[in-house]
């Protein structure tokens, strides 16, 4: 449906519904549901240059309209995800992908980007410099403009695919982070990642997840990642993937009022593995119900 | 393939009753044709919170299923409240479940909650001929249930509780001891420490179904990764039923 | 009753349940509920040197589970305050309380401390360095360490009263602010004051509140607190009171298990007026369920 | 004292009725008492929603209340859903209402959803003998509602739509003018820009019935609040009813 087409730099979506990082595996584990071909892209499940089992379980809590989740990218490490998994995934998915990748010093988010740099499934590399579950690391590079900067800087300098770095909202600025990232050289932003909170065991009073703390998602955020899109909007030129919170295609629309080019669906995913679906198909007749011909009239609306 | 897809049912309460302490059994008319093995389970939308809440298989026939859980939190309060006639939704055919023994003897072990699953398995085991010698655990007399139904299925049923105010006082483990039980191929749910002793004191193989706080139910988030043998599995997907060969305890 | 007891500095309160300011007013609006002696303490709205009647409407927006707000300081200034509200109030509220101030300079901060400095009624100034409705002001106070260890030390040669410092979470290190408070002679802190949000109008695309961002605060809000007062208290040997998405008996136990000495509910009195009294006449018999003797004995038992 | 206070109440639904387009009648039974003169609201809470809902007193009598509102989002989509019978909560007995004009005339100035509050206040001029005349203001034809009933309380009936679907084509202000009705004391209860513009062209005094955002509904949160000539008022307490001779426009 050629209303509902947007484009992130050159690689143009049949829509702009993708899959958060992290809630989408490698793809497959939502073919029982739909088929994935509807979907814009997929961001896949966060990958690191070695495996990683991730964090120690309870990773998972339960919170108002949300929940936490301390993972810790849980995944088999980026060679055989591109040896394996992309394969696995290029038989049921027939569009470019969005591969998303995490390090815990500078020359592991390069050794990943460079490894992506040829692969044509790939259409985007999503830079992860915000994933708040691993203690010494990820944090970090989200959290200051220069370290952020650092990242983009080195990750450039080895790819011409399109670069979105993924922000954390765990700071006090992130216009000015996001603003760092488009001076090196990013072709875009992905936000928000995660908060960080914590839960707490009514009987025992000890902390229900094994890491203590974990990142929050879910339609509890929607608030704080419409008003970080709004404010990186208002800052940089470079498009926005809109994410935190959405679960209808009301949402989508208010999140491209704020300035997003297109969006991604986390935790709603896992409450009802339908969302994606359901969004895609309920966006013309919301839009139709707020006489919105094209969706990419909207991106930006509140700024205008 | 289409018979062993996932999906989302609504089933009708036939009945939601107080069998024991805080526990209750509900039977659910719908969709059942996708269970085709014990020890599946199925994830409940809970109105009153934001995750679904997992809950096993107890009994099925042709057309109902029924569940036993204990009110634990607000998610299966609420689940209690439902009266009969009204409608449940549940994503549903999640987890491997048991794989039938081939062998003609096995013992079932459950404890508490972890009892569920494993009267379906009786069940089928004894349907298929195989001799069951079954111990079940709990907390105390209030909390036991079921206890007349694994008797029609077997003359060997061992009852303990914590308190001895029913069977005799001690765990399961000690009655496995005690009635010189460790090398009959198991099955067993329970609590992970009851699991834990089950696994290192039994000589014999088994099959243990095991429980994480849980995302998605489905395969999709990792939070319920656990460590084995075999690689990392998904308590959801792979499990939650695992040989006792494969198993490694996180901590 | 004795195990409902807490105190905060040398503040003996008969629970740890306190109204939130800016939800309480000046202690008047809620005497159609209840009898506000029922109460710890009550936190009144937030007052500043001048009178001032804050942003234009619209100033609240609904979010999931939480409630944005812009109404950025309306009250009638300092003076009018001690010499109106607090008069007024003590004629019903016979406990001490909790002045809440804010500022746009460290001067105003200053003088505002120095006027509360000798008033009886006051037993505990609440140095909001938080809010973040007003552009020129607020949020930069609390959003580093040096200025938020500024206005403390400032505030702190003024006053001999305990001096709770109010923190933003819209920070990426919350605990080294908290510290750099505690350095300065804070008495004990706040937290958390709101996240900031948004929410845009669907048939418009404009923001709704005219403000265009506002305080993000509800039970949403919960989780983000709870790791936030997790992380202060093992920086801090000063007490905190526990803020954000607090709305039952159950949430007061949790937050307390975190680390806080007492609390402070705000939105969700705005949405059910009995909520504070609720919660007081639900906490012993929580505690019972939970085997707690004395609320004293969970403080920070998640750390335990 | 004790029966002008504020306070939550339960309220049977008599009836949920579409009476136009996304339009409802609802008639409630429960505690009336409270309702001491028109222009009063109560704050509803919708079980879908975080914050409850205000919507104005439409009628009452001895033992129910009437509210008309109309489905604007989620909250009043969930109250349009709820049926006879059942149960809605509300906090009750906010805002000041309407003062009951000594004069022996009054213009009633109505749009859209700020009808409902006018009817009440109607009724009540009218069996004080006053002579009423009515403007009421609506989108279009299948928007409009109890134009009848207030037909059965004065002659003087004008109808305005924005298309002219019903009534005269126009705004109610352009009716004001038309017929010369400039200078009789006004009530008025609608969207900010007719009200801005009968207060701008009224030479007669009137009270006016805002509209704003709330956080609480009771006067505690300063979410509602606006400017008049004797200072900041809540539009919760203080309000929703103003003078024209208070009353300041924000912008
Ligand atoms: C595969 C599987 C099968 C289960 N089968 C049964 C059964 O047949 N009968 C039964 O009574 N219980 C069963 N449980 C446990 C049941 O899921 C929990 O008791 C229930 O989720 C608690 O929800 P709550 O809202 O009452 O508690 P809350 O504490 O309010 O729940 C908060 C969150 O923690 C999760 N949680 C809390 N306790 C557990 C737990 N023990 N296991 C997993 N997640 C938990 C909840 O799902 C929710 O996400 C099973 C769990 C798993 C994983
Ligand atoms: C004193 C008063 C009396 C009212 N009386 C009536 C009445 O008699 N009939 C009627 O149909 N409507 C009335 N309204 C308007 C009614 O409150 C809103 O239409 C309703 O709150 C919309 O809720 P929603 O969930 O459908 O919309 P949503 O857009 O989902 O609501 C989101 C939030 O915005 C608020 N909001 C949205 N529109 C308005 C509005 N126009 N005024 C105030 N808050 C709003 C909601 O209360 C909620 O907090 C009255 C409003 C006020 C302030
Ligand atoms: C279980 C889970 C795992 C996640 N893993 C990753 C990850 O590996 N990499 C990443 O960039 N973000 C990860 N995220 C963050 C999401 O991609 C998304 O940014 C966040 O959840 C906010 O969106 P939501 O509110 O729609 O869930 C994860 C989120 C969840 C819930
Ligand atoms: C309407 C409103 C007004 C507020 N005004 C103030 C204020 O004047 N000073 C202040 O320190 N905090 C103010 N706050 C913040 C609250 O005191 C509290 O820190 C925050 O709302 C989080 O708690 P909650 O989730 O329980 O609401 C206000 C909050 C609300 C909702
Ligand atoms: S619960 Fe999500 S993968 Fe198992
Ligand atoms: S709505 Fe809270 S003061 Fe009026």
């Amino acid at each position: 449906m050629e209303r509902l087409k947007v484009k992130l730099n050159n690689l143009e979506l049949d829509n702009p519904v993708i899959p958060a990082s992290g809630t989408y595996g490698f793809g497959y584990d939502y073919l029982d549901f739909y088929d994935p071909n509807i979907l814009g892209s997929i961001s896949l499940k966060g990958t690191t240059l070695h495996p990683r089992f991730g964090n120690v379980t309870p990773r998972i809590a339960e919170c108002h309209m949300g929940m936490l989740n301390s993972v810790g990218l849980q995944n088999p490490g980026i060679h055989k995800v591109i040896e394996e998994e992309l394969v696995k995934l290029d038989k049921i998915y027939h569009k470019k992908i969005i591969f998303n990748v995490s390090g815990f010093n500078i020359d592991e988010y390069v050794e990943c980007v460079r490894l992506l740099d040829n692969i044509d499934k790939v259409g985007i590399i999503e830079v992860n410099i915000s994933c708040p579950n691993v203690k010494d690391g990820g944090l970090s590079f989200g959290s200051d403009c220069s370290s952020a900067a650092s990242v983009t800087k080195e990750v450039r300098k080895v790819t011409t695919k399109p670069l979105f770095i993924k922000l954390s909202p765990n700071v006090s600025n992130i216009a000015d982070i996001a603003k760092s990232c488009e001076d090196e050289g990013a072709d875009g932003i992905s936000m928000i990642n995660t908060l960080i909170g914590a839960r707490f065991n009514l009987k025992t009073g000890k902390p229900i997840l094994h890491n203590v703390t974990g990142g929050f998602s879910g339609p509890a955020i929607l608030p704080v990642a419409l008003r970080m899109v709004y404010e990186v909007y208002e800052r940089v030129n470079i498009p926005i993937i809109g994410i935190g919170g959405i679960s209808s295609a009301y949402d989508v629309i208010e999140m491209m009022y704020a300035g997003a080019s297109a969006i991604q669906i986390g935790s709603s995913n896992l409450v009802d593995p339908y969302t994606c679906k359901k969004v895609i198909d309920d966006l013309p007749l919301v839009m139709d119900e707020l006489n919105i011909k094209k969706i990419t009239d909207i991106i930006g609306r509140a700024h205008k | 393939m289409v018979f062993n897809m996932k999906k989302i049912e609504n089933y009708k309460i036939i009945h939601n009753n107080l069998i024991a302490k805080n526990t209750y059994e509900m039977k659910l008319e719908g969709n059942v044709g996708w269970i085709d093995k014990p020890g599946k389970f199925i994830n409940v939308s809970v109105d009153s919170n934001y995750l679904k809440r997992p809950i096993s298989i107890c009994d099925y026939d042709e057309t109902t299923l029924t569940l036993v859980y204990k009110v634990f939190g607000s998610g299966t309060k609420w689940l209690s409240n439902k009266k009969e006639n009204e409608k449940i939704e549940a994503l549903v055919n999640l987890g491997n479940g048991f794989e039938l023994n081939t062998e003609n003897e096995a013992l079932i072990i459950g404890g508490g909650v972890g009892v569920p699953p494993l009267y379906a398995l009786s069940k089928r085991l004894k349907e298929k001929g195989v001799k069951l010698t079954i111990i079940l655990g709990f907390t105390s007399k209030e909390d036991s249930f079921y206890i007349d139904k694994f008797k029609e299925l077997s003359e060997l049923v061992y009852i303990s509780s914590n308190d001895g105010s029913i069977g005799e006082i001690g765990f399961v483990s000690d009655i496995m001891i005690k009635y010189n039980l460790l090398d009959i191929p198991y099955y067993t749910c329970g609590p992970t420490p009851m699991l834990k002793a089950v696994h290192s004191i039994s000589t014999a193989k088994g099959q243990l179904s095991l429980e994480e706080r849980m995302g998605c139910g489905f395969g999709a988030c990792m939070g319920c990764s656990h460590k084995t043998k075999n690689g990392y599995k998904r308590v959801c997907v792979e499990g939650p039923v695992f040989t006792s060969e494969e198993i490694i305890w996180n901590d």
